[in-house]
């Protein structure tokens, strides 16, 4: 199978998608001429035009909500935002709009959007360019919101979320973009809502999603070594979460680790204890032990940057913790 | 249908009776809304129209049915006068299952979709970039429709206005943006809020048209938009019109007409220029309408207001099911597991 | 001891502030001429005069930005939402500024602010002006979060709010204002970050805050009747949480209900489940039962309404399930 | 200080050769930053100010020490010109525990209490609300200081430059709102982001004073300064200048200087009119400078900047501690416990 890097597998989903589809159109800023902030969007503007390859001026509000209304009478955007920390200025109509938008008119207006950019992290980006949003998108109804952690995965499901009638999110890493991996050369789609066992073991569970999904793999095969076999279940889609995929895994292991990139407090990962110790009271050998970022601002400086991010030898810790190994 | 040219009296006389109709349907509407929510019928926030009703008139009777038309919490006004039926809108406010969004929007959230009625919206500004998305739908695909947005005059100082009207400026979307310029945002005097006040001068900001006319005089209204109308389809250029229009209610039901941040004098210097009374008085000068034509055409409105109202009382709740319906839209699975 | 409304209780909290320290103000939509669209502010134009006390335009971003700026330079602004729903607009500034100056500054400039303004559902006020914000801003690091639930902790809490250096969103509720309670004459204090038994029972643990504690002292009252004595831990803050009081009382009993006004995905109630399990593991005899709202935008029609919203009964329900006495 | 009046010849040198050092000590500090960014000590995003020194040597010479500046991301120059030590912020850059704000905010977030630098804000547009509330807090005081509120031109698109004028010109706040005009906001031309291309008119909207000068240029961008200055000082009221000016660089470290969305050609043409030489050309002109003092000036900077450097490497990281410092402020519990 051809072996390509997640920023091509979502660039040929956004290419596969606008041309099976001509009310599909992507608009944001800098995915034209500049070709994407991370090159994402690299060629489209070339073949669809500007009418469908939208340079937008820095207004995340303001096109947020012009995406929604015109999905409102019949197109269908995907909105880019360079990244999500910038969305924050956006989430009125992400919120208010696009989620509430069919319940409030009584089933009438559907809004088949997506919005998508990186999230999370990079490298010393500092307070302002470093949040994760999966909590704060998960927790609203109306929305899906999607987390995609390898090539195979990205490629997929952004083109499920294209063709899905709702609002759609997709958290996407710009650490992520340069990763590589498997992608076949024919059309499939990943449904959404739907986790993925990464890795199979016995010992315990790692349940995590998005760009941690690397990290909990990393986890895994240093563990192995150690003859301690774990499943990473990747969420994939954090809302809505596949229950049941983490109830099967956590049952058989009976130990669990929920690791995620962003803040504790109310974070995805709270809820994913709550899922487990409402379905698997009985089968929990342990508490469940949650890795996470530093409940601090992201730091500029390298060493606290790597002190306040969630990664392998903390999961691992974890995992060893679970099982009362040290 | 452009205003400037002379048409004939009799073609007059149909259309102003119609804007007449227009107006009193609303008036008369609201003031059994008002009836209803005193007597715990309607709950939550009910904002009404009564005395702006010259602007929704005036503005729509310049569309055509395939336009658009989307607005604030405030309307009600607006959505009969786009065509959404009586009966659907007292049910909303009823909170029951015919009502226009099946009970779940009320006051604040009517839609139609047959009718390209958007709302209905409840966040100041919020909507704003929503119609600016229908105006650019509209010249993506190529159409000469125009899609009209409403706002209330505290709306334009916010960040929402400004970067929709920049991006309809820029790319010229066919979007009429309208300011229901009634001197409050709640209770807050335009120059309590606003650096300037001719709002409509905001226009060159974003090189959009603007005009700004009287809001009590639903012809000049009507004439203003059919202008702003022609340049939407004719050229796709976006315009800012700022109607001056006064509300004879308060803010909202929990509000009262005057007393804290406005006064009676003031209020009832406004009401002198009533848009209903006003035009009825040019309708009565140009012999189009005698005093007995215009009791009964208020004995008909009063009895179609009625039956909405009895329509809406006989009405069920919406069924508990209904809670966990319209969340989300189901995706066919044929676009999903195509080829 | 006098017994007085919860709108009274903040008005004279926020009166005696202004009146103990000039640098205090007070800012947001109709808190002057009109008295606060929830006369929350009654008479304070009169005795503090304009500068102070101060009418805005409906900008929620700017002029919370703009209080944010104030305090930079040593003034300490309270702003009014006139409902947290429409402070979504503003949570950039909340964010991304007040949160994250101490720290982006290396410690130079902290934000002594406080945002506050009724949060959640009132009364069929529909999907746009019904939501609770506790767990968005709960995620937050460098936020204080707090949602008295009573007059008495109104006042104390507000009142320290306003003397913290740091930014606090203070959580008030539009269905308690007209609520009673006893409230000292003189001046006190309460900690923020510290929890209240607001009952005290043995067979089970209620934990919740905000409007929620009035149901949960409803349900109480209800299971009394049957013999079923519940712990309510009103959390009193959401952040930081009192994890000490959740664990005492869940230790005590055993069991827990947690009960929270929004939604559950990600919701503050998923925190608390998380700090018990991890503190209580040996403790619990049941697994921990969540109340909350209906994973759907707020329905105007009173029967939606009702059936979406937490209440007494609901609790009573989730107490009588962890006890499997149903 | 007024420009305008005439001063002695001997005054205007010594300014003048403030001017030119203050211009010359950025353009030299950041050539060093992008070598050691390309050598990896410094990381993240990384936006220099090259060709823009002009801006803001010329607007902060007519400043106060107890004046109030602001700004973006793009924030070396501002800093270093207001009086951030280039030791702290070489350090910053590097992510060192001597850095301006120890390490924590890296080369966006530039603080520096001790002269009133408000720092380095990394989302666009968001510190106007802020500078807004220092020219609130001012007032507040009755203080006769004025903020000045540094923003590059797409910014002016924003919700939140919107909000805050409107606020700046309703409540008359001493705020001096700069727009560094460097005609692209990343790799959008300013003709393809603003639906008007003169955005100083925007102040018309907000009546505010407003204005526009040549950004390369440092005496013409002092003066129009100055009068900014003198109008919030004396009359407390807020003004809108757009500098014209242009980056001689990538938007940031990994951004080429032109390719994309620029050409070489233009690039050059700006060149041109590099604010460094043209400002040593009048000086040598005027006789107020050799060769010679040049060199001798470039040489001293160099040295400093080199200074800068070894401090930075020199400087230990933080200490992990550090990790969970400065999250929350204490509160002095002798507030909370009073009577
Ligand atoms: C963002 C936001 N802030 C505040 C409110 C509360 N609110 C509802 S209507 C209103 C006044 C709006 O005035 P204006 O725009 O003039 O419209 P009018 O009500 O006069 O029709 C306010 C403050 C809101 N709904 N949304
Ligand atoms: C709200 C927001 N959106 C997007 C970005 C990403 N971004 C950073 S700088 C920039 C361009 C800003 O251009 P301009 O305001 O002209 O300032 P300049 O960089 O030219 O100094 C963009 C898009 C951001 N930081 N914040
Ligand atoms: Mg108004
Ligand atoms: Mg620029």
């Amino acid at each position: 199978m051809p072996v390509i890097t997640y920023r091509d597998a979502l660039h040929d989903a956004l290419r596969e998608e606008m041309q099976r589809d001509d009310r599909v159109f992507l608009i944001g800023e800098e995915v034209g001429v500049y070709n994407g902030a991370y090159k994402v969007s690299k060629g489209l503007l070339e073949e669809f035009g500007e009418m469908r390859v939208v340079d937008t001026p820095i207004t995340e509000l303001g096109f947020a909500g012009l995406g929604v209304g015109s999905a409102m009478v019949g197109l269908r955007p995907i909105v880019e935002f360079m990244t999500w920390n910038f969305a924050l200025l956006a989430l009125d109509q992400v919120v208010n709009a696009a989620a509430k938008m069919l319940y409030m008119s009584g089933g009438q207006y559907n809004i088949p959007i997506v919005f998508r950019g990186p999230n999370g992290a990079a490298l010393q980006l500092g307070a302002q360019h470093s949040q994760a949003w999966e909590s704060w998108l998960a927790h609203i109804p109306g929305l899906k919101v999607i987390t995609p952690g390898t090539p195979y995965d990205a490629k997929g499901m952004l083109k499920s979320a294209i063709r899905d009638e709702n609002p759609v999110c997709v958290l996407e890493g710009e650490m992520l973009y340069n990763t590589r991996g498997e992608v076949p050369d024919g059309e499939y789609l990943i449904p959404l809502g739907k986790a993925d066992l990464k890795r199979e073991g016995e010992h315990c569970s790692i349940i995590t999603n998005g760009k941690m999904v690397l990290v909990a793999l990393q986890a895994a095969d240093q563990l192995a070594k150690d003859g301690i076999r774990v499943d990473v279940v990747d969420l994939r889609t954090v809302r809505p979460m596949d229950v049941e995929a983490i109830g099967e895994s956590v049952k058989k292991t009976n130990r669990a680790v929920v690791l995620e990139e962003g803040w504790e407090i109310a974070g995805i990962g709270a809820q994913v204890v709550d899922y487990i110790q409402r379905d698997c009271f009985d089968y929990l050998d342990a508490p469940v032990v949650r890795v996470h970022q530093a409940d601090v601002p992201m730091p500029y400086a390298k060493n606290l940057e790597k002190a306040a991010k969630p990664d392998a030898a903390k999961t691992i810790a974890a995992v060893r913790k679970v099982m009362y190994l040290d | 249908m452009a205003t400037k040219k002379k048409s004939d009296s009799k073609a007059d006389a149909a259309l102003y009776h119609e804007l007449l109709h227009s107006m009193l349907l609303q008036r008369r509407f609201e003031e059994r809304a008002a009836e209803a929510y005193a007597l715990g019928k309607i709950g939550g926030f009910c904002h009404l129209y009564i005395g702006q009703e010259a602007v929704s008139t005036g503005t729509q009777s310049a569309l055509r049915s395939d336009d658009y038309v989307i607005t604030t919490y405030r309307d009600h006004g607006q959505a009969l006068v786009r065509g959404v039926p009586p009966r659907a809108v007292m049910a909303e406010l009823f909170g029951r299952v015919d009502g226009c969004v099946h009970g779940k929007g009320g006051s604040m959230h009517m839609f139609d979709s047959s009718v390209n009625f958007l709302g209905g919206h409840g966040i100041v500004g919020g909507h704003i970039p929503l119609a600016t998305g229908v105006g650019f739908a509209i010249k993506y695909r190529g159409g000469d429709q125009v899609c009209v947005c409403y706002m209330g005059e505290a709306a334009v100082n916010g960040g929402a206005f400004h970067e929709s009207l920049n991006m309809a400026g820029l790319w010229k979307l066919p979007v009429i943006y309208v300011i229901e310029n009634n001197k409050y945002g709640m209770g807050t005097a335009i120059e309590r809020a606003s650096s300037i006040k001719e709002l409509y001068k905001r226009g060159g900001s974003y090189s959009i048209a603007d005009a700004t006319v009287d809001g009590q005089d639903v012809l000049a209204v009507r004439e203003t938009m059919a202008e702003a109308v022609e340049r939407a389809r004719g050229e796709q250029t976006a315009s800012l019109i700022e109607v001056q229009t006064y509300r004879y209610v308060g803010h909202s039901m929990s509000d009262a007409a005057s007393g804290t941040y406005r006064t009676k004098a003031e209020l009832e210097e406004y009401e002198k220029r009533d848009p209903i009374n006003l035009f009825r008085a040019v309708m009565q000068k140009a012999g189009m309408l005698t005093d007995a034509e215009y009791a009964k055409m208020d004995e008909q409105i009063k009895a179609a207001v009625q039956d909405a109202w009895d329509f809406a009382d006989n009405s069920p709740e919406p069924p508990l099911e209904a809670l966990y319906e319209h969340v989300l839209a189901e995706t066919a699975s044929d676009v999903l597991v195509e080829a």
